[in-house]
């Protein structure tokens, strides 16, 4: 085992980087300051540079410039408004101009037309998330707990009632219209129990997810920069 | 629906089938270059294949007429080991007499294709030719005509249409019912009884409140039910006359918050007691937002806190140093995967939908308490169906559970 | 017009997607599908916005000196910088500005991700310091959270296995772990699925009546 | 026992740095076994067809490289070594640099394999779900440009792409939204394409009930799933090499959820600081 330092210029920045952020766990520091501030700016930076070169110019301005010609992706269907699945030419001129009243926030009085774009992406997911909720979560789940309750051996049966008891429990748990006492209380109480097994269960893996995240920096420093072989 | 149209018209147009297979053989061999190409004429090797026969097709079913779907029977030359077939190719015209195009071509053993490349209401016509690297040999009949049409409903959707109907219509109707003034009966949830005995002992020990209502802006419903609870709050710490710190992460939660709060202390029998630096604005990054809160509940020691929205990696280190403190703390949120962290470092710990529940039992607003109650009913109805579901499965009656079943 | 137009815009576009779902017809799956494409530019948009919103805040706070200004005035060099050779660097390529070689890449490879990946790593830390100083077992409730807890994280990686070989194979933590996570917990997964499921789409509802407006608070 | 109530936090963390440094540089080469699900993971790999197309949506940052880097490699080694073609696309704002690195060093592993041909990445698109059942309707419709700025249509992969009824399979490797959740509620369930997916440990338990109804057909949770997904491809990856820090990762943790209630109980009067 011996040391191979980096000769990248880069990978002692980002070990140094990775180091400032690492001094917040003695204490708010101005090193981590520095490196906090420095990520802030560059994701911001980013995210501007990334959507407009990987969404607004492909997906607008490019078709926009063709459509301009009466071009699209069809090459046989020709005209500005030409439009069919997919290709949606000159239309594409809506949403350029809404994206450009989102902008009107940054300008106080005028502001309120920056509901406009507001409005069009609220009722778009609104709508799609309705229905995918419904159907993958609702209907999917709740139809895959329509199973046998004896199972092929004693174990699965188990099992089985367990499922469906703690299935139950845990939805009566988060029901609102009686109060918890009788019958509904001790459901609900094994509901709890349920839920918080689940929780537990949650923090395990939790911890994993962490110390993971951790053992990846160390791998960074150690292989990356340190050469350790 | 989409209308079946089968059938086959017998030989038709065999002419340009060999140029066209050709040069299909030529793209499948170019595809497949994991496979070395034999150095001898192919024709040496073997003779041509057997020709595909029973080409049937339909339309796709619950699409915009978008494509169509073509099956066939395997040539009796493909087989595993036999080597005598390579592919085959799917041709298509507008009419059996042609002219004919190719489609696309399928590696041997394969006996479907879907044709994703239709016009809506156009009528086609096609034909599958067998290659080999003994030569091609084309099927002895032509297939069609076969069109593509738009459903205009999905039929693998009743259940989720049903259940959506369902829904819906529970909600509307309370909504309804408790803006006529009939209030539905919503039950108090335990977490708000924690809540006012946290600002009770903060008022006996003398120290502040502080109130979280979450990391994200006001878009999340979440901050949403977080800002109805702090208006609670706020009215009780004037009413007990105890300060309230509440650090906001965006600016519009923090307006609104400033508000609330500013509307509490001026309706009590104190106005002056309104303190207004009491309401923060801090950041919305979350390190610098933690490192802010902690600090305040480190320096100001405020005996009771109380956590209400959207939280993230943050409520493991807002909720241990605020468990270092030893202030009692009362937390709620919908983000299942931070709720271990307050379960066991909080006094009490509102769990999901409980903070959606308490925000709507506080304003007393029917728009939420109707939602609340319709979900109420639909939860009774999926007891119901899990229950007898699963009793008919067991009896191993299926219908049921395959009426739900969406794919 | 200022509020009714917005509201009434989401309604119809909302119960149209919401339609669109049940209808594949062309009439209904076309212009739900450029309302779909007009969201995704939207939604780009808004991205570039809040790049703006953050350089506007932080623009503010150095012209008022707020505590802490220098900081700022780095986060502010930082943005700009990245922004500006992001767009060279896109120019040339048709966009692909994070192509290998580009100086966005630099930047990128050696600032953005390692400080990223290290933000949460400090997790892992905090997370043994909350275990010692803020797990409490006090309640039935949390003695079921923490027997599961504890079971989990050691049947979920090698050592836990190791620790209980001397086990019949049903009692040891890997077999333990696998059936708290098939069974008790999925249980309860599942139950708070479908009471989410129900929560959001109360919402898209409350939002499609244009009782749920909070997104239009604000500006006036 | 007083001392450790009052005990300074940042020795915890001394401690739990090291006893994560230490197997890193001294591996103690604990044995692992595969699971069910990480199984039904590769086994949905290897059902599909030889020489079809696979989607693959790589949804992550940089922040959770050490959980889906090594999936993402594993997954694709196995999609490259059957002839299946791969189209990428990321879903995550600061994710597709990360991502195009990582896929071009591992098809680099593959000499004949070319890119626009045997895989393409089709980098970043906002909008999240919006994308999603954009998609549905075409795939380059909603990318018309590849990572590097390319014309998709002209690449010869995209050719026999044209939706979801294109693949056979969905590989997700996703570290929160979007991601799994919503592959399953608007692709799996919408589109009826098949999935699988590799997700970070914090998220797993939640994807359990998608298990269980059959809308995922294997799950890798978490460097732990990753590390026994290499070990069931025969690779020694990043995160098997992980394994042994992560075991000892955890067994502090659990000392110190332990250790602490014991302090706290045999604390000598009553208070609840």
């Amino acid at each position: 085992m011996s040391l191979h330092l980096s000769a990248s210029l880069g990978t002692w920045l980002a070990a140094a980087l990775t180091l400032c952020i690492f001094s917040f766990l003695y204490k708010d520091n101005p090193l981590y300051k520095f490196a906090e501030h420095l990520f802030v700016g560059v994701s911001a930076g980013y995210y501007i540079v990334l959507n407009f070169w990987t969404v607004i110019w492909p997906n607008l301005i490019v078709p926009l410039g063709k459509a301009a010609q009466g071009l699209g992706v069809d090459p046989e269907h020709k005209g500005p408004f030409a439009a069919e699945l997919g290709d949606y030419r000159a239309w594409l001129v809506i949403p350029g101009v809404l994206g450009v009243l989102l902008f009107a926030r940054l300008l106080g009085r005028i502001g309120w037309v920056s509901r406009w774009p507001l409005a069009v992406i609220i009722g778009v997911y609104a709508g799609i998330k309705t229905t995918g909720f419904a159907q993958g979560d609702l209907v999917a789940q709740v139809q895959a707990s329509l199973q046998p309750i004896l199972g092929r051996t004693p174990w699965e049966t188990v099992n089985a009632v367990l499922f469906t008891i703690g299935l139950i429990a845990s939805l009566l748990f988060f029901f609102f219209s009686r109060e918890h006492r009788g019958a509904l209380g001790v459901a609900s109480k094994i509901g709890a129990y349920f839920l918080m097994i689940g929780f537990g269960a949650g923090y395990g893996y939790t911890v994993m997810s962490r110390i993971s995240l951790l053992i990846g920096r160390f791998q960074f420093l150690l292989e990356n920069w340190l050469g350790l072989r | 629906m989409g209308r079946m149209r089968r059938g086959c018209v017998p030989g038709a147009g065999r002419g340009r089938a060999v140029l066209l297979a050709a040069a299909a053989l030529a793209a499948l061999a170019g595809a497949g270059r994991a496979q070395p190409r034999a150095a001898v004429p192919p024709a040496l090797l073997a003779p041509p294949p057997a020709p595909a026969s029973g080409l049937i097709g339909d339309d796709v079913s619950n699409d915009a007429g978008r494509a169509l779907t073509l099956s066939w029977k395997l040539s009796p030359d493909d087989s595993v080991g036999l080597h005598r077939v390579r592919g085959y190719a799917i041709e298509r015209a507008p009419d059996p007499s042609g002219p004919w195009q190719l489609v696309d071509s399928v590696a041997a053993r394969t006996a479907r294709f879907v044709d994703q490349s239709v016009r809506r209401n156009t009528d086609y016509f096609y034909r599958v030719t067998t290659l080999g690297p003994g030569g091609i040999t084309p099927a002895r009949s032509v297939t069609g005509p076969l069109r593509a049409t738009s459903s205009w409903f999905n039929d693998r959707r009743y259940s989720v249409l049903v259940a959506t109907i369902l829904f819906f219509g529970f909600v509307l109707y309370f909504m309804a019912s408790a803006q006529s003034g009939k209030k539905p009966f919503v039950r108090r949830i335990p977490g708000i009884n924690a809540i006012e005995e946290a600002i009770g002992r903060a008022t006996e020990m003398g120290r502040s409140v502080l109130f979280l209502p979450g990391i994200l802006d006001i878009d999340e419903i979440q901050t949403v039910a977080g800002l109805v609870i702090l208006e609670n709050v706020a009215k009780l710490t004037a009413k007990y006359e105890t300060p309230i710190t509440v650090p906001v992460s965006y600016p519009i939660p923090f307006t609104i918050a400033e508000e609330m709060v500013r509307a509490a202390y001026l309706n009590s029998a104190r106005p002056e007691l309104y303190d207004p630096t009491s309401v923060r604005f801090i950041s919305p990054e979350q390190f610098a937002y933690v490192a802010a809160v902690t600090g305040i509940m480190l320096r100001d020691r405020p005996a009771a806190h109380i956590f209400m929205g959207a939280f993230f990696a943050e409520s493991l280190l807002l909720a241990e140093t605020g468990f270092s403190t030893g202030a009692i703390q009362v937390a709620g949120t919908a983000n299942v995967h931070q709720l271990p962290f307050f379960v066991v470092a909080c006094d009490y710990t509102l769990i999901g939908e409980e903070l959606y529940a308490a925000s709507a039992y506080l304003s007393g607003d029917p728009k939420l308490v109707g939602s609340l109650k319709g979900a109420d009913l639909l939860k009774i109805l999926i007891i119901a169906s899990i229950i007898i579901g699963c009793v008919l499965e067991t009896l191993r009656i299926h219908g049921f559970t395959h009426w739900m079943q969406t794919q | 017009m200022k509020r009714e137009l917005p509201l009434l815009t989401t309604a119809l576009i909302g119960l149209f997607m919401i339609l669109s779902f049940f209808v594949p017809h062309e009439w209904v799956s076309v212009p739900a599908d450029f309302l779909q494409a007009t969201a995704i530019i939207l939604v780009a948009f808004g991205y570039v916005l809040g790049g703006a919103n953050v350089l506007r805040v932080n623009l503010d706070a150095v012209s008022k000196r707020a505590p802490g200004w220098p900081y700022k005035v780095l986060l502010v060099v930082a943005l700009l910088v990245t922004v500006i050779i992001g767009v060279l660097d896109g120019i040339p390529r048709e966009g692909g500005f994070l192509n290998a070689g580009t100086r966005s890449k630099w930047i990128y490879d050696q600032v953005y991700s390692p400080m990223a990946a290290t933000l949460f790593a400090l997790l892992a830390f905090f997370i043994a310091s909350a275990a010692f100083r803020a797990f409490r077992i006090r309640t039935a409730e949390a003695a079921f959270l923490a027997i599961a807890a504890l079971i989990v994280m050691l049947g979920r990686v090698p050592i836990g296995d190791r620790m209980t070989a001397w086990l019949p194979h049903a009692f040891q933590l890997g077999t333990m772990q696998q059936w708290i996570m098939d069974f008790p917990q999925n249980a309860a997964k599942r139950a708070i699925l479908i009471g989410a499921a129900l929560g959001v789409m109360a919402t898209g509802l409350r939002v499609i009546l244009g009782v749920e407006r909070s997104y239009l608070s604000g500006e006036e | 026992m007083q001392w450790l109530e009052r005990l300074d936090r940042r020795w915890i963390f001394v401690v739990m740095g090291l006893l994560v440094l230490g197997p890193l540089i001294k591996p103690l080469y604990l044995p692992l076994s595969v699971t069910e699900h990480v199984r039904a993971f590769a086994a949905a790999i290897d059902r599909v067809p030889n020489g079809s197309t696979v989607l693959m949506s790589c949804d992550y940052d940089p922040s959770a490289i050490p959980e889906m880097v090594p999936m993402t490699r594993t997954a694709m080694r196995q999609l490259l070594s059957k002839d299946c073609k791969i189209v990428i696309t990321v879903l995550w704002n600061a994710g597709p640099g990360l991502v195009d690195s990582v896929t071009h060093e591992t098809a680099r592993e593959f000499p004949g394999k070319r890119y626009g041909v045997d895989w393409i990445n089709l980098g970043y698109k906002s909008g999240n779900e919006a994308v999603m059942v954009l998609m549905g309707q075409g795939i380059a419709n909603a990318f018309p440009r590849d990572y590097s700025g390319g014309d998709t249509r002209s690449y010869p992969i995209m050719h026999r792409v044209r939706d979801y009824s294109s693949f056979p399979l969905l590989v997700n490797i996703s570290a929160g939204y979007p991601g799994t959740k919503e592959w399953v509620q608007q692709v799996q369930a919408r589109f009826h394409l098949p999935m699988v997916a590799g997700v970070t440990a914090v998220s797993a338990p939640e994807f359990y009930p998608y298990l269980q109804s059959g809308q995922l057909q294997g799950l890798l949770g978490g460097m732990a799933g990753a590390a026994e997904y290499e070990k069931a491809r025969g690779e020694k990856g990043t995160a098997t090499r992980g394994m042994d820090a992560q075991s000892l990762g955890h067994v502090f943790v659990a000392l110190c959820i332990i250790l602490g209630n014991v302090v706290r109980r045999t604390r000598p009067a009553g208070g609840t600081a």
